[in-house]
Protein backbone atom coordinates (compact mmCIF):
# COMPACT_ATOMS: atom_id res chain seq x y z
CA UNK A 1 0.00 0.00 0.00
CA UNK A 2 1.39 3.55 -0.73
CA UNK A 3 -0.40 6.77 -0.56
CA UNK A 4 -1.90 7.05 -3.21
CA UNK A 5 -4.34 3.91 -2.99
CA UNK A 6 -7.08 2.83 -0.49
CA UNK A 7 -8.84 0.16 0.85
CA UNK A 8 -12.22 -1.17 0.44
CA UNK A 9 -13.87 -3.70 2.11
CA UNK A 10 -16.37 -5.70 -0.86
CA UNK A 11 -18.89 -7.64 -0.38
CA UNK A 12 -20.63 -10.06 -2.49
CA UNK A 13 -24.07 -11.96 -2.20
CA UNK A 14 -26.37 -13.88 -3.67
CA UNK A 15 -25.06 -15.70 -6.66
CA UNK A 16 -22.52 -13.21 -6.98
CA UNK A 17 -20.38 -14.85 -3.85
CA UNK A 18 -20.63 -18.15 -5.17
CA UNK A 19 -18.94 -16.81 -8.37
CA UNK A 20 -16.25 -15.06 -6.80
CA UNK A 21 -15.67 -17.89 -3.67
CA UNK A 22 -15.90 -15.17 -1.04
CA UNK A 23 -18.47 -13.64 0.40
CA UNK A 24 -15.96 -10.44 1.77
CA UNK A 25 -12.69 -9.07 0.51
CA UNK A 26 -10.24 -6.44 1.24
CA UNK A 27 -9.19 -4.64 -1.93
CA UNK A 28 -6.96 -1.72 -2.65
CA UNK A 29 -7.92 0.57 -5.45
CA UNK A 30 -5.85 3.79 -6.40
CA UNK A 31 -7.21 7.07 -4.90
CA UNK A 32 -9.35 8.71 -6.73
CA UNK A 33 -11.38 5.58 -8.29
CA UNK A 34 -14.73 5.88 -8.26
CA UNK A 35 -17.71 3.06 -7.85
CA UNK A 36 -17.89 2.09 -11.71
CA UNK A 37 -14.59 2.08 -12.07
CA UNK A 38 -14.12 -0.23 -8.90
CA UNK A 39 -16.96 -2.70 -10.48
CA UNK A 40 -14.63 -2.79 -13.73
CA UNK A 41 -11.93 -3.73 -11.63
CA UNK A 42 -14.07 -6.50 -9.77
CA UNK A 43 -15.29 -7.75 -12.66
CA UNK A 44 -11.83 -8.38 -14.51
CA UNK A 45 -10.41 -9.90 -11.62
CA UNK A 46 -13.40 -12.65 -11.41
CA UNK A 47 -14.33 -13.68 -14.74
CA UNK A 48 -16.99 -15.86 -14.21
CA UNK A 49 -18.76 -13.25 -12.60
CA UNK A 50 -17.88 -11.30 -15.55
CA UNK A 51 -19.15 -13.46 -17.68
CA UNK A 52 -22.48 -14.07 -15.68
CA UNK A 53 -23.58 -10.66 -14.56
CA UNK A 54 -21.13 -7.95 -16.88
CA UNK A 55 -24.59 -6.10 -17.74
CA UNK A 56 -26.45 -6.72 -15.15
CA UNK A 57 -24.31 -6.45 -12.03
CA UNK A 58 -25.75 -4.08 -9.21
CA UNK A 59 -23.66 -2.39 -6.91
CA UNK A 60 -24.22 -0.72 -3.67
CA UNK A 61 -21.20 1.97 -1.58
CA UNK A 62 -22.12 2.12 1.81
CA UNK A 63 -25.33 0.23 1.81
CA UNK A 64 -27.06 2.88 -0.69
CA UNK A 65 -27.39 2.01 -4.31
CA UNK A 66 -24.59 3.43 -6.43
CA UNK A 67 -24.81 5.37 -9.65
CA UNK A 68 -21.06 4.77 -10.71
CA UNK A 69 -19.91 8.38 -10.05
CA UNK A 70 -19.55 8.25 -6.50
CA UNK A 71 -15.17 9.04 -5.85
CA UNK A 72 -14.07 5.65 -2.82
CA UNK A 73 -12.38 6.30 0.04
CA UNK A 74 -10.71 4.64 2.10
CA UNK A 75 -12.55 2.50 4.41
CA UNK A 76 -15.74 2.62 2.26
CA UNK A 77 -17.96 -0.61 2.34
CA UNK A 78 -19.14 -1.49 -1.74
CA UNK A 79 -21.18 -4.58 -2.39
CA UNK A 80 -21.91 -6.61 -5.44
CA UNK A 81 -24.97 -8.73 -6.28
CA UNK A 82 -27.41 -9.88 -8.98
CA UNK A 83 -30.69 -8.39 -9.90
CA UNK A 84 -32.64 -8.61 -6.74
CA UNK A 85 -35.43 -11.85 -5.70
CA UNK A 86 -37.20 -11.22 -2.57
CA UNK A 87 -40.55 -11.37 -1.72
CA UNK B 1 -45.58 2.81 14.28
CA UNK B 2 -44.05 1.41 10.96
CA UNK B 3 -42.04 -2.28 11.70
CA UNK B 4 -39.48 -3.15 9.43
CA UNK B 5 -38.08 -6.59 9.92
CA UNK B 6 -36.04 -9.46 8.70
CA UNK B 7 -36.28 -12.97 10.53
CA UNK B 8 -35.13 -16.27 10.53
CA UNK B 9 -38.33 -17.09 12.75
CA UNK B 10 -41.52 -18.27 11.17
CA UNK B 11 -43.88 -15.11 10.55
CA UNK B 12 -47.82 -14.75 11.98
CA UNK B 13 -49.41 -12.90 9.62
CA UNK B 14 -51.59 -11.98 11.77
CA UNK B 15 -49.37 -10.68 14.51
CA UNK B 16 -47.89 -8.37 11.61
CA UNK B 17 -50.90 -6.62 10.85
CA UNK B 18 -52.19 -6.33 14.18
CA UNK B 19 -49.01 -4.45 15.72
CA UNK B 20 -49.82 -1.58 12.90
CA UNK B 21 -53.27 -1.27 13.74
CA UNK B 22 -54.04 2.49 15.18
CA UNK B 23 -57.49 3.17 16.27
CA UNK B 24 -58.41 5.74 14.14
CA UNK B 25 -58.31 3.19 10.84
CA UNK B 26 -60.51 1.28 9.30
CA UNK B 27 -58.51 -1.19 7.03
CA UNK B 28 -55.68 -2.72 6.86
CA UNK B 29 -54.86 -5.03 3.97
CA UNK B 30 -51.85 -7.49 4.27
CA UNK B 31 -50.06 -9.27 1.52
CA UNK B 32 -48.81 -12.79 1.96
CA UNK B 33 -46.33 -14.55 0.04
CA UNK B 34 -44.98 -17.86 0.48
CA UNK B 35 -42.90 -20.49 -1.41
CA UNK B 36 -44.57 -22.31 -3.81
CA UNK B 37 -44.32 -26.07 -4.63
CA UNK B 38 -44.32 -25.53 -8.45
CA UNK B 39 -42.91 -22.76 -10.17
CA UNK B 40 -42.08 -22.85 -13.80
CA UNK B 41 -42.89 -26.51 -13.74
CA UNK B 42 -40.14 -27.64 -11.64
CA UNK B 43 -40.85 -29.33 -7.71
CA UNK B 44 -39.19 -27.04 -5.15
CA UNK B 45 -38.32 -29.14 -2.33
CA UNK B 46 -37.02 -25.80 0.23
CA UNK B 47 -35.39 -22.61 -0.57
CA UNK B 48 -33.06 -20.46 1.05
CA UNK B 49 -33.24 -16.54 1.17
CA UNK B 50 -30.01 -14.28 1.87
CA UNK B 51 -30.14 -10.17 2.41
CA UNK B 52 -27.25 -7.65 2.55
CA UNK B 53 -29.40 -6.89 6.19
CA UNK B 54 -28.50 -3.32 6.59
CA UNK B 55 -28.92 -1.50 3.56
CA UNK B 56 -32.51 -4.54 2.76
CA UNK B 57 -33.83 -2.43 6.44
CA UNK B 58 -32.67 0.98 4.85
CA UNK B 59 -34.39 0.21 1.40
CA UNK B 60 -37.19 -1.12 3.72
CA UNK B 61 -37.60 1.79 5.27
CA UNK B 62 -37.12 4.25 1.97
CA UNK B 63 -39.90 2.43 0.31
CA UNK B 64 -41.88 3.32 3.73
CA UNK B 65 -41.35 7.10 3.47
CA UNK B 66 -41.87 6.91 -0.38
CA UNK B 67 -45.77 4.83 0.28
CA UNK B 68 -46.22 7.61 3.03
CA UNK B 69 -45.79 10.57 0.27
CA UNK B 70 -47.93 8.62 -2.28
CA UNK B 71 -50.72 7.51 0.05
CA UNK B 72 -52.95 8.48 2.55
CA UNK B 73 -51.77 5.82 5.18
CA UNK B 74 -51.76 5.37 8.99
CA UNK B 75 -48.62 2.61 9.45
CA UNK B 76 -46.62 0.13 7.42
CA UNK B 77 -45.19 -3.38 8.24
CA UNK B 78 -42.89 -5.05 6.17
CA UNK B 79 -41.30 -8.35 7.30
CA UNK B 80 -39.20 -10.53 5.28
CA UNK B 81 -38.19 -14.10 6.25
CA UNK B 82 -34.50 -15.12 5.89
CA UNK B 83 -32.64 -18.40 5.71
CA UNK B 84 -33.97 -22.06 4.93
CA UNK B 85 -37.91 -22.09 3.81
CA UNK B 86 -39.90 -25.45 3.75
CA UNK B 87 -42.87 -25.17 1.10
CA UNK B 88 -45.89 -23.19 1.89
CA UNK B 89 -44.31 -21.51 4.68
CA UNK B 90 -44.33 -17.19 4.90
CA UNK B 91 -41.26 -15.72 3.23
CA UNK B 92 -42.37 -12.09 3.20
CA UNK B 93 -45.61 -9.86 4.83
CA UNK B 94 -46.51 -6.52 3.90
CA UNK B 95 -49.28 -4.70 5.61
CA UNK B 96 -50.92 -1.49 5.64
CA UNK B 97 -53.41 0.58 7.71
CA UNK B 98 -55.14 3.23 6.39
CA UNK B 99 -58.32 4.86 7.30
CA UNK B 100 -59.48 4.19 4.04
CA UNK B 101 -59.31 0.64 2.39
CA UNK B 102 -58.56 1.98 -1.24
CA UNK B 103 -55.23 3.97 -0.14
CA UNK B 104 -54.41 0.42 1.87
CA UNK B 105 -54.59 -1.50 -1.51
CA UNK B 106 -52.82 1.00 -3.53
CA UNK B 107 -50.09 1.02 -0.93
CA UNK B 108 -50.00 -2.41 -0.19
CA UNK B 109 -49.38 -3.29 -3.64
CA UNK B 110 -46.81 -0.71 -4.60
CA UNK B 111 -45.11 -1.98 -1.73
CA UNK B 112 -44.44 -5.46 -2.66
CA UNK B 113 -43.91 -4.45 -6.22
CA UNK B 114 -41.14 -2.39 -5.51
CA UNK B 115 -39.64 -4.29 -2.70
CA UNK B 116 -38.97 -6.99 -5.34
CA UNK B 117 -37.32 -4.82 -7.09
CA UNK B 118 -35.08 -2.84 -4.80
CA UNK B 119 -34.38 -4.70 -1.86
CA UNK B 120 -31.47 -6.52 -1.45
CA UNK B 121 -32.64 -10.10 -0.95
CA UNK B 122 -32.17 -13.40 -3.04
CA UNK B 123 -33.58 -16.48 -3.38
CA UNK B 124 -32.34 -19.48 -3.88
CA UNK B 125 -34.36 -22.83 -4.88
CA UNK B 126 -33.17 -26.17 -4.12
CA UNK B 127 -35.19 -29.29 -6.31
CA UNK B 128 -34.09 -33.15 -6.24
CA UNK B 129 -31.60 -32.50 -8.92
CA UNK B 130 -29.67 -29.61 -7.63
CA UNK B 131 -30.21 -25.78 -6.89
CA UNK B 132 -31.03 -22.43 -8.53
CA UNK B 133 -30.47 -18.49 -7.74
CA UNK B 134 -33.78 -17.24 -8.97
CA UNK B 135 -32.72 -14.59 -10.90
CA UNK B 136 -35.94 -12.93 -11.23
CA UNK B 137 -39.59 -13.48 -9.42
CA UNK B 138 -42.70 -12.35 -10.51
CA UNK B 139 -42.54 -8.70 -11.49
CA UNK C 1 -61.41 -25.08 -0.61
CA UNK C 2 -63.07 -21.97 0.28
CA UNK C 3 -64.50 -20.74 3.31
CA UNK C 4 -67.63 -18.04 4.32
CA UNK C 5 -68.37 -17.89 8.26
CA UNK C 6 -70.54 -15.82 10.17
CA UNK C 7 -68.94 -15.90 13.64
CA UNK C 8 -69.51 -14.17 17.29
CA UNK C 9 -66.12 -15.29 18.48
CA UNK C 10 -62.66 -13.01 17.87
CA UNK C 11 -61.45 -13.34 14.08
CA UNK C 12 -57.72 -14.82 13.79
CA UNK C 13 -56.83 -12.90 10.48
CA UNK C 14 -53.57 -14.96 10.22
CA UNK C 15 -55.61 -18.39 10.51
CA UNK C 16 -57.64 -17.18 7.94
CA UNK C 17 -55.66 -16.46 5.78
CA UNK C 18 -53.65 -19.51 6.08
CA UNK C 19 -56.60 -21.83 6.16
CA UNK C 20 -57.34 -20.73 1.98
CA UNK C 21 -53.89 -21.09 0.74
CA UNK C 22 -53.24 -24.26 -1.64
CA UNK C 23 -49.79 -25.50 -2.51
CA UNK C 24 -49.80 -23.98 -5.79
CA UNK C 25 -50.30 -20.33 -4.87
CA UNK C 26 -47.91 -17.58 -4.47
CA UNK C 27 -49.63 -15.01 -2.77
CA UNK C 28 -52.67 -14.00 -0.70
CA UNK C 29 -53.98 -10.74 0.11
CA UNK C 30 -56.12 -10.19 3.52
CA UNK C 31 -58.54 -7.25 3.98
CA UNK C 32 -59.15 -6.84 7.57
CA UNK C 33 -61.70 -4.45 9.10
CA UNK C 34 -62.10 -3.38 12.38
CA UNK C 35 -64.20 -1.12 14.79
CA UNK C 36 -63.23 1.96 14.36
CA UNK C 37 -62.95 4.64 17.38
CA UNK C 38 -63.95 7.87 15.90
CA UNK C 39 -66.81 7.94 12.52
CA UNK C 40 -67.46 11.05 11.58
CA UNK C 41 -66.20 12.81 14.71
CA UNK C 42 -67.91 10.71 17.21
CA UNK C 43 -66.52 8.59 19.52
CA UNK C 44 -67.89 5.19 19.39
CA UNK C 45 -68.22 3.14 22.58
CA UNK C 46 -69.02 -0.13 21.25
CA UNK C 47 -71.20 -1.60 18.35
CA UNK C 48 -73.32 -4.61 17.65
CA UNK C 49 -73.24 -6.33 13.70
CA UNK C 50 -76.91 -8.26 13.31
CA UNK C 51 -77.24 -10.40 10.59
CA UNK C 52 -79.52 -12.39 8.13
CA UNK C 53 -77.33 -15.05 8.70
CA UNK C 54 -78.23 -17.96 5.99
CA UNK C 55 -79.13 -14.96 3.41
CA UNK C 56 -75.52 -13.74 4.56
CA UNK C 57 -74.19 -16.99 3.91
CA UNK C 58 -76.05 -17.13 0.41
CA UNK C 59 -74.79 -13.89 -0.41
CA UNK C 60 -71.30 -14.60 0.60
CA UNK C 61 -71.15 -17.43 -1.39
CA UNK C 62 -72.60 -15.65 -4.67
CA UNK C 63 -69.77 -13.04 -4.27
CA UNK C 64 -67.74 -15.70 -4.05
CA UNK C 65 -68.70 -17.45 -7.35
CA UNK C 66 -68.97 -14.32 -9.43
CA UNK C 67 -65.12 -13.41 -7.99
CA UNK C 68 -63.97 -16.78 -9.47
CA UNK C 69 -65.49 -15.81 -12.88
CA UNK C 70 -64.08 -12.07 -13.09
CA UNK C 71 -60.40 -12.93 -11.56
CA UNK C 72 -57.71 -16.13 -11.66
CA UNK C 73 -57.84 -17.30 -8.32
CA UNK C 74 -57.58 -20.36 -6.41
CA UNK C 75 -59.35 -19.41 -2.73
CA UNK C 76 -61.59 -17.39 -0.65
CA UNK C 77 -62.33 -16.42 2.94
CA UNK C 78 -64.70 -14.59 3.84
CA UNK C 79 -65.78 -14.23 7.57
CA UNK C 80 -67.95 -11.73 9.55
CA UNK C 81 -68.08 -11.08 13.21
CA UNK C 82 -71.48 -11.17 14.18
CA UNK C 83 -72.43 -9.55 18.20
CA UNK C 84 -70.64 -7.49 19.98
CA UNK C 85 -67.33 -5.72 19.46
CA UNK C 86 -65.03 -3.16 21.20
CA UNK C 87 -63.09 -0.95 20.03
CA UNK C 88 -60.59 -2.18 17.38
CA UNK C 89 -61.52 -6.13 17.42
CA UNK C 90 -61.40 -7.21 13.75
CA UNK C 91 -65.44 -7.51 11.82
CA UNK C 92 -64.62 -8.47 8.66
CA UNK C 93 -61.75 -10.51 6.84
CA UNK C 94 -61.57 -11.30 3.26
CA UNK C 95 -58.85 -12.96 1.89
CA UNK C 96 -57.88 -14.19 -1.29
CA UNK C 97 -55.22 -16.63 -2.77
CA UNK C 98 -54.27 -16.56 -6.06
CA UNK C 99 -50.84 -17.49 -8.44
CA UNK C 100 -50.33 -13.86 -9.01
CA UNK C 101 -50.70 -11.14 -6.44
CA UNK C 102 -52.57 -8.80 -9.11
CA UNK C 103 -55.47 -11.15 -8.67
CA UNK C 104 -55.35 -11.48 -5.72
CA UNK C 105 -55.21 -7.60 -4.85
CA UNK C 106 -58.28 -6.85 -7.52
CA UNK C 107 -60.34 -9.75 -6.10
CA UNK C 108 -59.92 -8.86 -2.83
CA UNK C 109 -60.74 -5.09 -3.38
CA UNK C 110 -64.01 -6.12 -5.36
CA UNK C 111 -65.00 -8.27 -2.89
CA UNK C 112 -64.93 -6.22 -0.06
CA UNK C 113 -66.67 -3.59 -1.81
CA UNK C 114 -69.44 -6.14 -2.95
CA UNK C 115 -69.80 -7.22 0.40
CA UNK C 116 -70.77 -3.77 1.61
CA UNK C 117 -73.38 -3.38 -0.72
CA UNK C 118 -75.18 -6.62 -0.82
CA UNK C 119 -74.25 -8.68 2.26
CA UNK C 120 -77.44 -8.37 4.73
CA UNK C 121 -75.90 -7.64 7.76
CA UNK C 122 -76.63 -4.40 9.93
CA UNK C 123 -73.88 -2.12 12.61
CA UNK C 124 -75.30 -0.35 15.39
CA UNK C 125 -72.88 1.78 17.02
CA UNK C 126 -73.40 2.87 20.73
CA UNK C 127 -71.90 6.00 22.44
CA UNK C 128 -71.90 7.73 25.45
CA UNK C 129 -75.26 9.37 24.53
CA UNK C 130 -77.00 7.21 22.65
CA UNK C 131 -77.01 4.48 19.80
CA UNK C 132 -77.76 4.89 16.22
CA UNK C 133 -77.74 1.74 13.23
CA UNK C 134 -75.22 2.72 10.94
CA UNK C 135 -77.09 3.61 7.20
CA UNK C 136 -74.36 2.97 4.54
CA UNK C 137 -70.88 2.24 5.49
CA UNK C 138 -67.52 3.43 3.03
CA UNK C 139 -68.10 2.55 0.07
CA UNK D 1 -108.10 -17.81 6.67
CA UNK D 2 -109.75 -18.71 3.51
CA UNK D 3 -108.97 -20.95 0.32
CA UNK D 4 -108.10 -17.42 -1.28
CA UNK D 5 -104.90 -16.35 1.05
CA UNK D 6 -101.43 -17.63 2.38
CA UNK D 7 -99.58 -17.26 5.37
CA UNK D 8 -96.05 -15.80 4.71
CA UNK D 9 -93.09 -15.84 7.55
CA UNK D 10 -92.24 -12.24 7.57
CA UNK D 11 -88.95 -11.41 8.84
CA UNK D 12 -88.06 -7.54 9.82
CA UNK D 13 -84.00 -6.97 10.73
CA UNK D 14 -82.08 -3.93 11.43
CA UNK D 15 -83.64 -0.83 12.36
CA UNK D 16 -86.67 -2.92 10.51
CA UNK D 17 -86.71 -4.66 13.60
CA UNK D 18 -86.44 -1.89 15.99
CA UNK D 19 -89.52 0.47 13.65
CA UNK D 20 -91.86 -2.61 13.91
CA UNK D 21 -91.38 -3.88 17.25
CA UNK D 22 -90.65 -7.42 15.98
CA UNK D 23 -88.37 -9.63 14.37
CA UNK D 24 -90.97 -11.99 12.48
CA UNK D 25 -94.71 -12.29 12.11
CA UNK D 26 -96.81 -14.34 10.42
CA UNK D 27 -99.04 -12.18 7.86
CA UNK D 28 -101.85 -13.74 6.25
CA UNK D 29 -101.55 -12.20 2.38
CA UNK D 30 -104.34 -12.38 -0.60
CA UNK D 31 -103.32 -15.46 -2.97
CA UNK D 32 -101.81 -13.94 -6.02
CA UNK D 33 -100.10 -11.21 -3.95
CA UNK D 34 -96.33 -9.97 -5.44
CA UNK D 35 -93.44 -9.79 -3.41
CA UNK D 36 -93.82 -6.08 -4.35
CA UNK D 37 -97.42 -5.73 -3.16
CA UNK D 38 -96.47 -7.69 0.17
CA UNK D 39 -93.71 -4.82 0.99
CA UNK D 40 -96.55 -2.25 0.33
CA UNK D 41 -98.97 -3.73 3.17
CA UNK D 42 -96.42 -4.04 5.29
CA UNK D 43 -95.18 -0.51 4.81
CA UNK D 44 -99.36 0.43 5.61
CA UNK D 45 -99.08 -1.68 8.41
CA UNK D 46 -96.35 -0.04 9.93
CA UNK D 47 -96.17 3.46 9.74
CA UNK D 48 -92.78 4.38 11.54
CA UNK D 49 -91.52 1.97 9.23
CA UNK D 50 -92.87 3.35 5.88
CA UNK D 51 -91.87 7.00 6.74
CA UNK D 52 -88.13 5.44 7.58
CA UNK D 53 -87.94 3.27 4.47
CA UNK D 54 -90.35 3.85 2.01
CA UNK D 55 -87.54 4.30 -0.65
CA UNK D 56 -84.78 2.41 0.12
CA UNK D 57 -86.49 -0.55 2.92
CA UNK D 58 -84.93 -4.02 1.00
CA UNK D 59 -86.80 -7.37 0.91
CA UNK D 60 -85.70 -11.02 0.33
CA UNK D 61 -87.96 -13.74 -0.78
CA UNK D 62 -86.64 -17.52 0.44
CA UNK D 63 -83.07 -15.38 1.30
CA UNK D 64 -82.94 -13.93 -2.26
CA UNK D 65 -82.78 -10.42 -2.93
CA UNK D 66 -86.66 -9.62 -4.28
CA UNK D 67 -87.58 -7.59 -7.43
CA UNK D 68 -90.75 -7.98 -6.46
CA UNK D 69 -92.34 -9.06 -9.59
CA UNK D 70 -92.11 -12.78 -7.72
CA UNK D 71 -95.73 -14.47 -6.66
CA UNK D 72 -96.25 -15.47 -3.51
CA UNK D 73 -97.19 -19.11 -2.09
CA UNK D 74 -97.80 -20.32 1.50
CA UNK D 75 -95.01 -21.09 3.93
CA UNK D 76 -92.91 -18.17 2.14
CA UNK D 77 -90.70 -16.42 3.89
CA UNK D 78 -90.30 -12.76 2.98
CA UNK D 79 -87.56 -10.09 4.88
CA UNK D 80 -87.35 -6.43 4.90
CA UNK D 81 -84.46 -5.03 5.92
CA UNK D 82 -82.31 -1.08 5.39
CA UNK D 83 -79.83 -1.35 3.51
CA UNK D 84 -76.76 -3.14 4.35
CA UNK D 85 -74.05 -1.90 6.27
CA UNK D 86 -71.70 -4.86 7.17
CA UNK D 87 -68.06 -4.98 6.55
Amino acid sequence: MNSTSIKVNVLFFGAAAELTGKRNEEIAFPAGVNAAGARESVLAAYPLLGERYRGSLLFSLNEEYADGGEVLKDGDELAFFPPVSGG
Amino acid sequence: MDLFELTTEAIDIGAAARRIVPPECGATVTLDGYVREFTRGKQTLYLIYEAYEPMALKEMEKLGASAREKFEISNIGIIHRLGKLEIGETSVVVTVAAPHRKDAFEACAWLITKLKKTVPIWKKEFYADGWAWVESSEP
